[in-house]
């Protein structure tokens, strides 16, 4: 379970998160709904060490995360997934699905490793050696997906993964997400702006505006809620 | 109420300088950014320009500024080319002026200082008498300085004019990039992302400004928040995929249910046709 | 023709140095993106350091496997201390921290070792090999130099491209945040990375050192040719370093034999500013996307 | 810097320019200033001896080359290890024109400043493709490459020996050192008076949003190559006239003169005097002048070999540099501004606390005049 209390972040003079505090489930989705500039991808930099709060703190499995560094905090088994530009560009397909490997699988272990994410997403498998460069969009998608359960995280923080989907593709994508997230003991963070195809998944909701938190509820009550969706979720 | 009340008047609109797009295409290494975008904005409309992330808003914005080359297709505004021979730094002359999306401050500037660089293109002072400081470009300086004064003053930021922007709020901030763009006198403003990572009461203050501005200039935005978008513009372009799927008022585009599938995106749509998907292998 | 020759072969033995200098370079800039203005500074030292260990008869392997440990451990020392606190400000600080060290370490070598030039021993003969009749200008050390220093750019790739030691340090170059998020530590990478750009340095430095006047100041010189063939070759490639280094060692040498040895640096600056013109980010370097 | 205070920037600071009755017409305040520069430096040096003049005259253009260092480098962000090159181009022009024409000396200095000018030109150009460390590299070589051109052609630019330069004859009774001094001091408050009336024009806000944001400031209509090429011709002319000083003061112009470690000095007292600061020069051409006079004194008193202690005032200089770099980065002018705020803060200023959003004028919309 993770549980992040009073949690306040600042750049500078701007406050970016406000004593946020939020749990999530394991084996349930949260989705982090808000729009642009409202602390969706601060609250996952947080939690994966990269950005320091100013106080506050995150617990998950009973360990306080804060003050730990990004790699310590990776290999406890959270697999951060960030916006846009999640994969490794220079490094071939198969390198990048390596490098999650390096330090919790041994030498003998990886390539099964591989080839079970081939498994899960067989369009990968052509491109192993080529460039992460050359694939579209949603093969890149598949990519940083692949690569985050190559770890078999506990933790998995998703940062608009919808970004530059087709719908077909995010209708799939999300159900992917569901399918492996349901009766596991994974945690699944979702920051999402299409909050239709998120809410449509998830168990939890939470609703950010200006760094603090509008609404913590369950998704369904979150989607059935018509102020709720036409004040902060564009639709 | 009167059909004649609520239609717009029909000719102080569009007398001005009309942004013309036509069949405007880019490619980013195979992937179609753009794809045979056409779109007009007149003098005093307020044109939203909306869709999901990575459909394709900040290109156009980019083309028209002159920081993306177009791979084919036509930008105009008043009848001069945005295309051939344009530099972003010609803009200001030709009466456009944009703002970055978050802030693009000059952070070693203080407000009132960006608030002055904004009128850059408008200054005639030559280097000489700049070296020499003579009156010349002293008074012009001073008269700047009383511009942007009021202007910020105007926005209620008068108060921060010698600060650093880094040391500010961040509404703060966006109405000092405003008043940097509104200080060249523009006859276009577009206007990238205004109303993010503000709070509601601000996102009002915004509605009020930006149509406040409109009977001088004509606005283009680009923007995510629907209650923004729907409250201020005169007419919506919807984009998906570097597509114009909508162009029409706030209400119809409200009820087009393509608009619908391509933002809320719970449906499966047959003629996207960019399935590049999970399991299409 | 046979001055076109010699100067010739002169060029590829000089580019092979420059290209090992500009390996360093290259090391650090795909790292930390900073030029190492200092890399020199820091060869030199460890070349003087080899030439106490000779004169305390030390043999000369000893003495040269010596001088790249100490340039490895010294590598790892500069980004430790002077580099790290570095981290997130303008790019004028790494600049003149560099420069710093490079006034520094010249400093400290000539208030120890004095500002005359010294000799320094080769590994083979300097003097030139003898094809048939005539004597060519490539001596047995010369073929040393392309031999050293193709040795080390093989061990180099073969450490990218076989290693999961290299993978992680390519992927810590290209993406450090991603990296940190797949667990690598890009930290102590960095750091592997300055100190394997130091033991290519000192091997340029150790390679210079016999052929010219060896004294505080004497590289200098070699790297702004070491700079001028990294920048030729992209800045992020090793075999670019190697290709513009031997462009570079050519082109010197040409200048040098028909024009006169003190134009040299003028030739690399013109060279420079053609290939910066023609690609502003190097020969062999793909474009950037540009962001707005 | 972060500190949540009002920046200190001379255009905006007119609340302390009331207070002292200074007119805000950037030229009539900085003459104001060069006059009180003239008054103290007039007793400095008629009290001074002759060696203690030049030294002055040393300072003085040192803080013409800095000034014009700080104006590219400071001002508009782009990193220069080759300014050393430029003096040389400025002091050989001067010592050419001395040695083959009757020209008249201002005449002289002139062409000093232009040629130079047009080098910077000739590099600044490809320079505006350039990104920092890029910059610096091909600058670094620039330094390197520019001297042995002079030694190449020995028989035009005199070789080892060099050129000989000639001082005007003094008026009156003056003794030379205190007239060339005199020369030089002017120069530099001349410098120094063009260079800040320039700063607080359209050009240097031009350059300082050209080096903060390259897109936003070419958005706001600032043609940004034609802004950077500008500063490189200023900061080069600036380093011309400095060189043609600099042999002024030797008696001869040689390549011995412009080695790699000019340039690097100069970028070293520009930072450690306070980058991007006029004031900071002072601070940083004293920094050059008499460091090494200290650092031998320094190894006196310690016993070093006379053979260290040669080297100890570069060791010095270089290490200074880096503890600036990683933990002072705004200089000595910096620091002194610091400590400035914080003792007259303290006494007039009731904390330095950011006012609150005044509420905007509901629907009103702001005064834009029509065209």
């Amino acid at each position: 379970m993770l549980e992040i209390q009073d949690l306040s972040v600042s750049y500078g003079a701007v406050n970016a998160l406000n004593s946020v505090t939020i749990t999530a489930q394991p084996g349930a989705i949260t989705a982090i709904l808000g729009a642009n500039g409202a602390g969706k991808t601060t609250l996952l930099r947080s939690i994966s060490g990269l950005v320091k709060p100013r106080s506050g703190s995150i617990r998950f499995r009973g360990e306080e995360l804060i003050g730990r560094t990004v790699e310590t905090i990776a290999r406890r088994g959270v697999a951060h997934v960030p916006e846009g530009r999640g994969i490794i560009e220079e490094l071939t397909v198969e390198d990048n699905l390596r490098l999650a490997t390096l330090w919790c699988l041994g030498r003998h272990e990886r390539q099964g490793a591989i080839e079970a994410i081939f498994e899960l997403f067989p369009r990968l498998s052509g491109f192993s050696r080529r460039h992460a460069s050359t694939l579209s969009g949603g093969e890149r998608q598949m990519l940083v997906i692949g690569r985050a359960f190559i770890s078999r995280p506990k933790l998995l923080l998703l940062d608009e993964p919808s970004l530059g989907l087709a719908p077909l593709v995010t209708a799939q994508l999300m159900e992917l997400l569901r399918n492996h997230t349901d009766g596991t003991d994974l945690t699944v963070v979702l920051v999402e702006q299409n909050a239709r195809s998120a809410l449509s998944v998830s168990v939890d909701a939470v609703v950010l505006n200006l760094g603090e938190v509008v609404v913590s509820d369950t998704a369904a009550a979150v989607a059935a809620d018509s102020g709720l969706r036409h004040h902060y979720l564009g639709f | 109420m009167t059909a004649a009340m609520i239609e717009p008047p029909a000719f102080t609109k569009g007398e001005g300088k009309t942004l013309l797009v036509e069949g405007l295409s880019v490619g980013f290494g195979g992937l179609l950014a753009l794809d045979q975008v056409s779109m007009t904005a007149l003098q005093g409309e307020i044109v939203g320009v909306i869709g999901p992330n990575g459909a394709g808003k900040t290109t156009l914005f980019n083309i028209i500024c002159g920081f993306v080359r177009a791979d084919s297709g036509q930008v105009s505004y008043g009848g001069s080319s945005l295309l051939e021979h344009h530099h972003p730094h010609d803009l200001t002359k030709l009466g456009i002026a944009r703002t970055l999306q978050g802030v693009g401050l000059f952070a070693g500037l203080t407000v009132l200082e960006n608030v002055m660089s904004g009128a850059q293109a408008g200054l005639r002072c030559d280097i000489g008498s700049a070296f020499l400081g003579l009156w010349r470009s002293s008074r012009e300086e001073h008269r700047v300085a009383m511009r942007a004064r009021i202007l910020l003053d105007d926005f209620g930021i008068s108060a921060y004019a010698r600060y650093l922007p880094a040391a500010l709020p961040y509404a703060i901030q966006k109405r000092a990039a405003l008043a940097r763009a509104l200080i060249a006198e523009p006859s276009l403003l577009l206007l990238d992302e205004p109303a993010s990572g503000l709070s509601n009461v601000e996102m009002d203050d915004l509605a009020a400004m930006i149509r406040g501005l409109s009977p001088r200039m004509g606005v283009l935005l680009v923007e995510h928040h629907m209650d923004l978008v729907m409250s201020v513009c005169d007419r919506l372009i919807v984009l998906n995929f570097g597509q114009v799927i909508a162009d029409g008022t706030p209400d119809s585009i409200r009820s087009n249910p393509e608009v619908a599938t391509a933002y809320l995106g719970n449906e499966v749509h047959e003629s996207s046709g960019h399935l590049q998907g999970f399991d299409d292998a | 023709m046979g001055l076109f020759i010699n100067v010739t072969l002169d060029g590829v033995s000089n580019g092979m140095i420059f290209a090992a200098l500009a390996l360093a370079l290259v090391l650090i800039f795909r790292a930390t993106k900073i030029i190492n203005f200092a890399q020199g500074a820091m060869a030199m030292m460890t070349t003087f350091l080899a030439s106490s260990l000779l004169a305390q008869d030390l043999g000369y392997w000893w003495a040269f496997v010596a001088a790249l440990a100490i340039g490895f451990v010294f590598g790892a020392l500069v980004e430790r201390v002077l580099i790290r606190p570095l981290k997130g400000k303008s790019e004028l600080n790494p600049v003149v921290v560099t420069i710093g060290l490079l006034v520094v370490l010249e400093g400290m070598a000539g208030a120890i070792y004095g500002n005359a030039s010294r000799g320094f021993p080769a590994a083979y003969s300097q003097s030139g090999i003898t094809i048939g009749h005539s004597k060519i200008a490539f001596s047995h050390f010369d073929v040393f130099i392309v031999v050293a220093v193709l040795v080390l750019m093989i061990a180099i790739l073969v450490l990218f491209r076989a290693t999961t030691l290299g993978l992680r340090m390519r992927a810590s170059a290209f993406a450090g945040e991603i990296s940190r998020l797949l667990g690598v530590r890009v930290g102590m990478l960095l750091t592997l990375g300055w100190a394997l750009a130091g033991v290519a340095g000192s091997l340029a430095g150790l390679l210079v050192a016999p052929t010219s006047s060896f004294s505080p100041y004497y590289m200098d010189l070699v790297l702004v040719y070491a700079f001028t063939a990294a920048v030729i070759g992209g800045l992020e490639s090793p075999v670019g370093a190697l290709i513009g280094g031997v462009i570079t060692g050519l082109c010197i040498s040409y200048v040098g034999g028909y024009l006169g040895s003190g134009l040299q640096p003028l030739g690399a600056l013109v060279l420079l500013m053609v290939a910066l013109m023609a690609r502003p980010e190097g020969i062999f370097a793909r474009p950037p996307a540009r962001r707005v | 810097m972060t500190q949540p205070g009002p920046a200190d920037h001379a255009l905006d600071n007119i609340s302390w320019l009331w207070r002292l009755r200074l007119p805000t017409q950037p030229l009539l305040r900085h003459l104001i200033f060069a006059l009180c520069g003239v008054g103290i430096l007039y007793l400095l040096t008629s009290l001074l001896s002759p060696y203690n003049d030049y030294e002055v005259g040393e300072i003085a253009l040192y803080v013409i080359a800095l000034a014009g260092l700080s104006l590219l480098t400071g001002m508009n962000g782009q990193i220069s290890l080759g300014n050393g090159a430029f003096m040389a181009v400025g002091a050989y022009t001067m010592a050419l024109l001395m040695t083959h024409t009757q020209l008249n000396f201002i005449v002289e200095l002139l062409a000093a400043i232009g040629a130079a000018a047009v080098m910077g030109l000739l590099i600044g150009i490809p320079a505006t493709r350039l990104k920092g460390p890029y910059l610096a590299g091909m600058t670094l070589l620039f330094a390197l490459a520019l001297p042995p051109i002079a030694d190449k052609w020995s028989t035009t630019f005199g070789g080892d020996q060099g050129l000989t330069t000639t001082v005007p004859n003094a008026p009156g009774n003056i003794n030379p050192e205190e007239w060339l001094a005199w020369i030089q001091i002017i120069g530099a408050l001349i410098t120094l008076v063009l260079l800040a009336n320039l700063i607080q024009s359209r050009f240097g806000r031009s350059f300082r949003a050209v080096r903060d944001d390259e897109i936003a400031a070419s958005l706001t209509g600032i043609h940004v190559a034609r802004t950077k090429v500008l500063a490189f011709v200023i900061s080069a002319g600036c380093a011309g006239l400095a060189g043609g000083f600099l042999g002024l003061s030797t008696g001869v112009v040689n390549t011995g003169e412009f080695p790699l470690t000019l340039s690097i000095q100069l970028l070293a007292a520009m930072v450690l005097g306070g980058t991007g600061s006029l004031m900071g020069m002072l601070w940083g051409a004293v920094l050059l002048v008499y460091l090494p006079q200290w650092s031998t004194s320094l190894s006196g008193y310690f016993n070093l070999g006379s053979g260290a202690s040669a080297y100890l005032a570069t060791i010095i200089f270089g290490a200074v540099l880096i503890v600036v770099m990683i933990a002072a980065p705004t200089g000595i002018q910096g620091g002194l501004r610091w400590t400035w705020r914080h003792i007259s803060g303290s006494m007039s200023r009731p904390g330095a606390v950011i006012p609150p959003v005044s509420e905007l004028p509901g629907g009103q919309s702001p005064h834009v005049p029509m065209r």
